[in-house]
């Protein structure tokens, strides 16, 4: 009996390859030729591998595939997930140019380990097999404990780390018992195996027939996924990693935490939602909703009196995972391209945020607290206006792309008959837009005490800034294309 | 130049003012001052040409342009005006040269000051002349932000307090109407469209109806507001610089009035009839007890900020009596308490300029020290309580005997509401302007100057000129009136089968 | 070959996942939280094996390899970093590190 | 009772002791090894079920390899230190035990319901036994893992590859003045104290 | 302004109104408005520029304006008795849906006395105030609300539909608000003027709510119109008829007119809202003739005989009556206990209004007309006689302080003399005709009870009036101390006020020939628009006539033994003895203001207080303040959640998990 490959189609990974390939790069030529290049050429080729990536990635656009035996699934959706992936990659790897020189981090390593994390999280985004996703999930959480703790010299990034990595490993294994009970009720851990699992086996007519059976093994298993992806959205209860581990991290790492980490761990969860649990949904809707709900609030709520300003937006990337929850919700085709919409847009936005955050902040990030922004916009107007419009888009304020986000998701919710969900999401984002007014109050209302010294903004990080920021007002204003896109970044098999 | 150009330049003149005024040289603030003065006159002066082009008698939108915004989503960028909105623009675009002039007097950071006053007009001439009910939202929500850093930077001593307060009272408001607007959308048949004018048909059951129309005033009654949701506005008034005061005053609380009359009734007839009772006693209410709360305030721009409360509730009554007196009155009182309550503030803006400081415990005599202030102050105060043959009666009479029509007992606490009025204000007056000097700095008090003159001469001219003919304002009112008064009063067709089959 | 109900397995890898939750939470030993992590996924492993039997398939058998691999690197990351706090604080007790908080 | 039985009663107690054992040993060594003991057993458990090349894996790469790093980071800070059996969060204990036993009852309760409501019986041993018996178990899993499991196994590799990354940059030294055994003390003291008073 | 002057018969609220005068831009009602308007706004801008001038200035324009009237007037009496009404419609002002008023003038009968009132008798008050207020700093200010007042009066005057009437209405309150507090330094004055106008609000409270019933009942504000539905509306009680147009049933004909009696009880200082006319003596004397006496002050009389057919069509008019006596009595038992010699003018004023509300509400409304032109003499003159001796007296009016003026200031002395025998009802003196037409009225009425009150109040008003006269003008000369010690010599009248005390006083002796019981030519021209009231026939005029007579008489012979004759301090002491309590009250004016005081100002106060510093502060802003801080509370306790302990985390989250999975354990229990 010959062994029965089946036909390596490297093109469905073939985004995930270059970017380990270019980490492997990124290392190698720092230890082959160090520090007599051009300053950036790190960067530059990290930059290179992500651009290409990407490219890679759009190539898949509309042809939806379930490749390599059935592993992966290269679908708009897939797609969509993954150039946003790049994107904040990129970004990450700009604004950390200079932060990483300042703060004694070696480079290469930096940059290899956002590489392989993008690597992994575009792997999540495709998994269509859960150990794919479990694996995708370890490689790009086992990247960002290092990274977070890249900050040797501070305690604080060593805790951080090591909290995050104990809370992560022990959540994994929540994670794995999940995907251990639905391979047990299905004997596969295909996602699209399972679901047409489901239907073949006539399970489907047999959960019908009998509301309750379902409960049985794949509904403990769902919920046990739920609890490992809501770990990594930073879902309440299992959020209390998220302040810590952003407060500790290095800026930069924070912004790609915030962003990256959440739109690869929500697409995950509507992959498996779509794929799983759509069969099922008055079985596990009740449970998110309920997520949702003290999601936003309790990040809504706690971020009111924090001080450090990371750890303020840690609640708040909180508080809009719950938002985003919201769509996930509605379980259909809008609440999934607004989820989209609203991850794409929060990502380039929160990347912005903590890019200017990375600026301000100085060596060993030492100005971090509320109090170091007083009277910012006198001393750096373009800064404080950026962060303002990074801070009112978090906030969902019109003309901003934040609010297109949660227009679309909280439309979704109504749409699907959950409006009394979206009233509880708007009355939390009211509670939310008093912190981000808070920072706009001690930028522009309060005189700074002392001298500030002054910040100086490399390049590549006021590059992304005012990226992010023009994003964020072209994504508020003329967000049609990108909607569309979203629209179409439907399920290969989904729905 | 048509209307319908004519009309987005007007929205959007200030807005390219603001940033040309941010573009300015820090060093060289007399340069953003007079761009901002120039913008706001040329943004008047385009909007007396949309006053003319404007055809009397109709009642529909007029000068309406439409493009594809996101075409994705059904959203469009739609804008016109009608006899309604025609005057909101008029009185937007008429108190922001006036605002600018109270500026005049701010001396720190006055480059982003201009610029988020201008930004603040375009932001309030978009609520009033949107017709996408997104775009209108979009505004609704960007006046907000300006209002915020006004408020924040250049208020007096609680500003931040006042500030935060005011955004997120609002914001709260607005973001219940945002989801009525989405549900509204969806619950319309056909693709997906924010066009008010299609979303005017959707038929509704009363149930949703009732929903809807509540998320919608919850935005409007902040915005208005009525009692009890108006703690903002005391405090945001009083803190406020005092052009903020007066767009506050003159121009956002309208937005809340007007979106009750644009989108809250018409939308939501059957609700709204239902309702009707409810708001009259929210109104009355707010007549009555801003009055009173304003009778005791020890300071000044308090005091005027709660006699808005008061005001607020006479539109507010005459919105919802479903008469055209009725609702014409109220409308024509919107324009009237803009001018008057603006130029209230206009003075006490002026008065603190001089004094540094609003407690009318330190004031005393000061008609003796500046007479022709006095003299204008006691001339705006007469407008607000009422005095007939000045703006400020023909609304209130038109309001009060438009419920009189229909309600016969209600006008009684309303029209008690007249007498309070003379009670606060007068008393204030006395206390401000009358009996000896008593302390010694406010001997020495220059009287007006002539920029003051040219920022009260206006009001005053309007004032009058409202009270004595105010036929033109409410000719072009009365059809666009009457259009929403019809939808009060009658029935909709909406039936239980069309409503039911809508219900997922 | 056996005639051992799968049940009993299962109930097996429960009680061990459990007594790994319980040990991670109440053990301060950084060191022993993460065997206690390891505890619980050697119980998956076992379901896993004991599924792959019920179903008849050796799938489940793959899985406890990919299982592996993935405890092979989380242990060489996470040893690392709580020895590079444990050199800094000369202690693995996870209690004593509470500098991010509230 | 057969042989079969008896093995599964062995392995059962020994796994479940084990477990038990480590909960209760101050010392980390004596976890380690406990653990080892657990994994044994569970590998004994994984040949019960006709997983032979599993059950071997376990053996060398859990019990021969992770262990053993275990056991080396142990060593490296210190064999001899024992940990306090006293509990300084409140209520800490109090809700893992609680909530263990609780855990405990009702994944036993749901997979057993689970199992018989999905009607999985014992009828896959026989098919497993015909795999193990041809091709035979490893090859069987070699079959699949090239093939269905391809993309898993190549991700593997990925993920070795961050380990491997991560670890080399955790490891390194910090550069400049910071040593490794000297923290910087003044700036952390500071943050401490502000922590302090902050409380 | 009168460039929008049509022709009568072409405005589209009045088209089916047709008078039979004509009027062109020139004799055109309107210029009456025009002139004191136009002096007014003149006077406000320019001001201090014209500066001393702006006394003869103001004087001039409302001196044409007089001549306007006169014009009119000629050109009325050369029409024919029922042609003599000219309609001008200038304007649309307030029109919406059917609601439609529009700024109308009404020139007929009834408004020209009136017109001719306010212009002669007011300028004659300018001329006598431009010596009166001489030096003060606010001089032009002064002329320009005397003018604005005398526009606005003109305009009430004028009105041809309740809502420009009311413009009218609370315009000259207004313009009394600012004259009462025209020294707005004293804190007496400006305390006055803020009475003045808030009592007066109130009324207009219920002037408005009566206007709107009438809008909704009639239709329309015009007032011919509303005279014709209410006219008709009488008729179809008895006759069944219904015309043509709306009418106004009884009922609420009833209702509309109580109701706007009510602002005239607040215009006019009638029980209960005349408190605040005593106090209106803050302002300068020259404003309370005008204001306070002569014009203002009679707007509401001026309504009731406007709207009589309004008021007759219901029972309103038992209540004006009623009203009427009983403050003439009241008032006139607190002027006999008063010291200031204003208020006692001020408390005559308020009971010779009620008189004319007597006469109204008996309909005698040719009778309270006519009362009310020669009150408007004869008080205007007597309270430019006060002014002259307060001018003279540094401002003094206590009466205690004063006596013997007569010999002092002998022009002063001999006009007051006139109008104190004019207001007591001496014949041949104005007082006595008018005092007899309303009485006479009454009687013939029916309404002996009403007529036992006026003849009361007759005897009364001779006394507290001869009472001051006495005080002042005879015995000891007597001047206050200041004067003394600043060596003043006591002076008379100066020419620009002899100048207008003089005519007053020649009017106050031969007013009367305005409606001599034989000719009754006021009667006969108001008859149009009035209607005719019946007079008593055969011997009745002449006793009644005569009682009236008596009763004045029996009022100076009572003043007479209490004042002049010497022992008259003894007899006031033991009359004191004996009736202390009513006494003590009426000096204490009855403790009415205390009454109010309580009642109202105090409990309103407390729940201003109360809405603003507990309920708003407190109560509605502490709940939202409240949310704000228990969202705050909530966080600062869920920070502390956030531990920073590891294990507490993963504490947490099993919490969560072990929350997930009962939740399915359950559900899967309940299968």
């Amino acid at each position: 009996m010959p062994l029965d490959l089946p036909s390596v189609q490297l093109g469905g990974i073939g985004p995930e390859i270059t970017l380990t390939v270019t980490a492997l790069v990124v290392l190698v030529a720092d230890a082959i030729v160090g520090n007599r290049m051009w300053r950036w050429y790190l960067a530059a080729v990290a930059s290179v591998g992500l651009v290409v990536a990407g490219a890679l990635a759009i190539a898949a656009w509309n042809t939806s595939k379930l490749q390599l035996a059935g592993a992966i699934a290269n679908d708009d959706f897939a797609v969509f997930v993954k150039v946003a992936l790049a994107v904040f990659g990129i970004l990450t790897v700009w604004v950390a140019r200079e932060y990483v020189e300042h703060e004694a981090i070696e480079e290469s390593e930096f940059y290899a380990l956002v590489l392989l994390a993008v690597a992994g999280m575009m792997l999540m985004a495709a998994a269509a097999d859960l150990i794919v996703m479990f694996l995708a999930l370890e490689t790009f959480s086992i990247a960002l404990y290092v990274l977070v703790g890249s900050r040797r010299r501070s305690l604080e990034a060593q805790e951080s780390a090591m909290k995050y990595f104990l809370l992560g490993a022990f959540s994994s294994a929540f994670f794995l018992l999940g995907i251990a009970l639905a391979y047990g009720a299905t004997g596969t851990t295909n996602l699209y195996s399972v679901s047409q699992g489901v239907a073949s086996q006539g399970i489907t007519g047999f959960l019908g027939s009998t509301p309750a059976s379902d409960l049985g093994l794949l509904s403990l298993g769902a919920v046990l996924l739920i609890v490992g992806l809501g770990f990594k959205i930073a879902a309440v209860p299992f959020h209390m990693w998220t302040p810590d581990a952003y407060q500790g991290a290095p800026s930069p790492v924070t912004g790609f935490m915030a962003a990256a980490t959440k739109i690869a761990a929500f697409a995950a969860i509507l992959r498996l939602f779509d794929a799983i649990l759509f069969p099922l949904r008055w079985d596990w809707r009740p449970l998110v909703i309920g997520i949702a709900i003290v999601t936003m609030i309790a990040g809504s709520v706690a971020a009111i009196v924090q001080e450090d300003v990371k750890r303020m937006l840690a609640y708040s990337s909180i508080a809009h995972a719950g938002f985003v929850l919201t769509g996930v919700i509605a379980a259909n085709d809008q609440g999934v391209s607004g989820a989209l919409f609203y991850l794409a847009t929060y990502g380039l936005t929160v990347v912005g945020a903590f890019a200017v955050i990375a600026v301000l902040a100085g060596r060993d990030e030492r100005r971090v607290r509320l109090t170091d922004y007083k009277g910012l916009f006198y001393d750096h107007p373009l800064l404080a206006g950026a962060l303002t419009l990074f801070m009112l888009s978090l906030g969902g304020v019109p003309v901003t792309s934040g609010f297109i986000g949660k227009l679309l998701v909280f439309g979704a919710a109504v749409n699907a008959g959950y409006a009394w969900v979206s009233v509880i999401g708007v009355l939390a984002s009211s509670v939310a837009m008093f912190f981000y007014l808070r920072v706009m109050v001690v930028m522009y209302m309060q005189e700074g005490d002392e001298a500030r010294p002054a910040s100086s903004v490399g390049s590549l990080a006021g590059g992304v800034i005012a990226l992010c920021a023009a994003a964020t007002v072209f994504f508020g204003l003329a967000w049609g294309p990108l909607f569309e896109v979203a629209q179409k970044a439907t399920f290969f098999a989904g729905g | 130049m048509s209307g319908a150009v004519l009309l987005n330049i007007v929205i959007f003149v200030p807005l390219a003012g603001a940033i040309l005024v941010g573009l300015m040289p820090k060093n060289r603030p007399e340069l953003a001052r007079l761009a901002a003065l120039v913008v706001t006159v040329v943004t008047f002066v385009l909007s007396i040409a949309l006053l003319v082009q404007f055809k009397t008698g109709e009642a529909g939108f007029q000068f309406v342009s439409h493009r594809r915004w996101i075409p994705q989503f059904g959203v469009g960028y739609t804008t016109g005006i009608d006899g309604i909105s025609l005057w909101m623009v008029m009185l937007t675009t008429f108190l922001m040269p006036l605002g600018v002039l109270a500026s005049w007097t701010i001396t720190s950071r006055v480059k982003p000051y201009f610029a988020f006053l201008l930004a603040l007009e375009t932001g309030m001439l978009g609520v009033f002349s949107a017709i996408d009910m997104f775009l209108f939202y979009v505004f609704w929500e960007a006046v907000l932000i300006p209002m915020y850093f006004l408020i924040g930077m250049w208020g007096y001593e609680r500003r931040i307090y006042a500030a935060m307060k005011f955004l997120l009272f609002t914001l709260v408001g607005s973001l219940l109407m945002l989801i009525a607007i989405l549900a509204l959308a969806f619950a319309a048949r056909g693709p997906l469209t924010f066009d008010y004018r299609s979303l005017l048909s959707t038929p509704l059951s009363l149930s949703t109806q009732r929903l809807l129309f509540l998320g919608f005033f919850a935005s409007f009654a902040v915005k208005v507001p009525l009692v009890p949701l108006h703690t903002w506005l005391p405090d945001a008034h009083t803190e406020a610089p005092t052009a903020g005061s007066v767009m506050l005053a003159g121009v956002l609380l309208k937005m809340g009035a007007y979106g009750l009359i644009r989108f809250a009734i018409p939308l939501f007839p059957d609700a709204a009839r239902e309702f009707v009772p409810l708001m009259m006693a929210l109104a009355i209410i707010g007549i009555v007890y801003g009055a009173l709360v304003a009778i005791v305030q020890r300071d000044l721009k308090r005091l005027v900020a709660y006699s808005s409360v008061a005001h607020l509730g006479f539109i507010v009554l005459g919105i919802f009596v479903g008469t055209i007196q009725g609702m014409t009155g109220g409308i024509l009182q919107m324009l009237n308490h803009g001018l008057s309550t603006g130029a209230l503030f206009l003075l006490v803006g002026a008065i603190y300029d001089r004094r540094h400081t609003r407690q009318i415990a330190e004031f005393g005599g000061l008609a003796r020290s500046i007479p022709i202030l006095a003299g204008i102050f006691l001339f705006v105060l007469l407008s607000s309580i009422g005095l007939p043959g000045l703006n400020g009666f023909v609304g209130e009479f038109l309001i009060l005997v438009g419920t009189f029509f229909r309600y016969r007992w209600w006008v009684v606490p309303a029209a008690f509401g007249i007498v309070l009025a003379a009670i606060y204000l007068l008393w204030a007056y006395q206390r401000v302007f009358q009996g000896e000097i008593t302390r010694e700095e406010n001997r020495t008090l220059r009287d007006i100057n002539l920029r003051e003159v040219a920022m009260l001469a206006p009001v005053v001219a309007l004032i009058v000129f409202i009270g004595v003919y105010p036929k033109p304002f409410l000719d072009r009112i009365e059809p666009s009136a009457a259009r929403v008064v019809q939808t009060l009063r009658h029935t909709s067709v909406v039936s239980g089968s069309s409503s039911a089959a809508r219900v997922p | 070959m056996t005639s051992v109900a799968p049940g009993f397995y299962l109930i097996l890898a429960g009680l061990m996942f459990t007594i790994g939750v319980v040990g991670v939470l109440v053990r301060r030993n950084a060191i022993v939280i993460f065997m206690f992590v390891e505890l619980m996924l050697n119980a998956v492993n076992l379901i896993f094996v004991t599924f792959a039997r019920m179903h008849g398939t050796v799938d489940g058998q793959i899985l406890v390899f990919f299982v592996l691999v993935v405890a092979a690197a989380e242990v060489t990351v996470g040893l690392a970093i709580i020895l590079m706090i444990a050199r800094r604080r000369n202690s693995a007790d996870v209690d004593g590190l509470h500098l991010l908080k509230w | 009772m057969n042989l079969s039985v008896l093995i599964f009663g062995v392995m059962f107690i020994v796994a479940l002791g084990a477990s038990l054992a480590m909960l209760f040993s101050p010392n980390a060594v004596h976890v380690a090894l406990f653990l080892v003991v657990a994994q044994v057993a569970l590998a004994l458990a994984f040949l019960l079920q006709g997983a032979y090349f599993v059950a071997a894996m376990q053996i060398i790469i859990y019990a021969g390899a992770i262990m053993v790093l275990f056991l080396f980071v142990i060593m490296l800070l210190g064999v001899d230190k024992r940990e306090a059996l006293i509990e300084p969060l409140r209520g800490q204990r109090q809700v893992a035990i609680g909530l263990g036993l609780l855990l405990a009852a009702e994944v036993s309760y749901s997979i057993l319901r689970g199992i018989h409501l999905a009607g999985l019986g014992s009828g896959g041993s026989a098919r497993l036994n015909a795999i193990n018996q041809n091709p035979g178990n490893v090859k069987a899993i070699a079959r699949l893992l090239f093939s269905r499991y391809l993309l898993p196994f190549e991700a593997t590799s990925l993920l070795l590859v961050v380990a491997i990354v991560g670890v080399m940059m955790l490891a390194r030294r910090i550069d400049a003045a910071a040593s490794l055994f000297e923290p910087r003390v003044a700036e952390s003291d500071t943050h401490i104290e502000q922590e302090r008073e902050a409380v | 302004m009168t460039a929008g002057a049509t022709l009568n018969g072409q405005c589209a609220s009045c088209s089916h109104l047709t008078g039979g005068m004509e009027v062109s831009w020139f004799l055109n009602p309107g210029w009456l408005i025009a002139f004191p308007l136009f002096g007014a706004l003149l006077l406000l801008f320019f001001g201090r520029r014209i500066g001393q001038r702006a006394g003869v200035f103001a004087s001039g324009l409302l001196g044409l304006s007089f001549l306007v009237g006169l014009i009119l007037f000629a050109t009325q009496l050369s029409h024919e008795g029922q042609q003599r009404t000219a309609y001008v419609h200038m304007f649309d002002w307030i029109t919406v849906g059917s609601f439609r008023v529009g700024a109308d003038l009404t020139l007929d009968q009834l408004s020209i006395v009136m017109v001719l009132v306010v212009t002669g008798v007011g300028t004659l008050i300018h001329i006598y105030s431009i010596g009166y207020m001489e030096g003060d700093p606010r001089y032009p200010r002064f002329f320009c609300y005397l003018n604005l007042f005398a526009a606005f009066m003109l305009t009430l005057v004028l009105a041809g539909n309740l809502l420009l009437l009311y413009v009218g209405w609370e315009g000259v309150g207004l313009c009394s608000f600012l004259l009462i507090g025209f020294w707005f330094e004293r804190a007496k004055a400006s305390n006055a003027a803020k009475k003045a106008f808030l009592v007066n609000r109130v009324g207009d409270f219920a002037f408005l709510i009566g206007i709107f019933v009438l809008a909704k009942a009639a239709s329309t504000l015009s007032i011919p119109l509303i005279n014709a539905a209410a006219t008709k509306g009488l008729l179809s009680q008895t006759q069944k008829l219904f015309g043509p147009g709306p009418y106004l049933p009884a009922g609420i004909a009833t209702v509309a007119a109580l109701l706007l009696f009510a602002g005239a009880t607040g215009k006019s200082a009638q029980i209960p809202l005349y408190v605040w006319l005593p106090d209106a003596m803050e302002g300068p004397t020259p404003v309370s003739a005008l204001i306070h006496a002569a014009t203002m002050v009679t707007a509401g009389v001026y309504m009731v005989a406007r709207m009589s057919p309004l008021f007759q069509a219901g029972s309103a008019l038992t209540v004006v009556a009623w009203i009427g006596a009983l403050t003439a009595l009241w008032a006139a038992l607190m002027a006999s206990f008063e010291f200031d010699i204003k208020r006692v003018l001020a408390y005559s004023t308020i009971s010779q209004l009620g008189y004319m509300f007597l006469a109204n509400g008996v309909q005698g409304y040719s009778a309270a007309m006519f009362h009310l032109v020669t009150h408007a003499f004869f008080k205007a003159l007597m309270f430019l006689g006060a002014g002259a001796v307060m001018h003279s007296l540094a401002g003094e009016t206590d009466m205690r302080k004063m006596g013997g003026l007569r010999k002092a200031m002998p022009i002063t002395g001999y006009t007051f003399l006139v109008g104190w025998l004019a207001i007591s009802g001496i014949f041949p003196l104005a007082g006595f005709w008018s005092k007899d037409a309303i009485l006479a009225s009454a009687w013939h009425q029916g309404q002996y009870a009403l007529w036992a009150i006026g003849v009361g109040t007759a005897l009364l008003t001779a006394f507290y009036m001869s009472r001051l006269y006495f005080r002042v003008f005879e015995g000891p000369l007597l001047v206050p101390d200041e004067v003394e010690a600043h060596n003043g010599r006591v002076h008379d009248a100066p020419v620009t006020m002899a100048v207008a005390l003089v005519p007053l006083a020649l009017l106050s002796v031969v007013g009367g020939a305005l409606n001599l019981p034989g000719s009754l030519i006021l009667e006969h021209f108001l008859e149009p628009v009035v209607g005719r009231s019946e007079v008593p026939g055969g011997l009745t005029p002449w006793l009644l006539a005569s009682t009236a007579l008596v009763a004045g008489l029996a009022g100076i012979a009572l003043a007479y033994l209490l004042y002049v004759r010497s022992d008259g301090r003894a007899r006031r002491a033991s009359l004191y003895g004996r009736l202390k309590v009513p006494i003590v009250a009426a000096a204490n004016k009855f403790y009415v203001d205390e009454l109010y005081g309580r009642a109202i100002v105090l409990p309103g106060k407390a729940l201003a207080n109360f809405s603003a510093y507990t309920l708003d502060a407190r109560g509605i802003d502490g709940v939202v303040r409240g949310t704000g801080e228990l969202i705050a509370g909530i966080s600062e306790r869920t920070r502390r959640v956030q531990s920073g302990y590891v294990r507490n985390y993963a504490a947490t989250f099993l919490i969560g998990v072990v929350i997930l999975i009962s939740i399915v354990v359950v559900r899967l229990g309940a299968a």
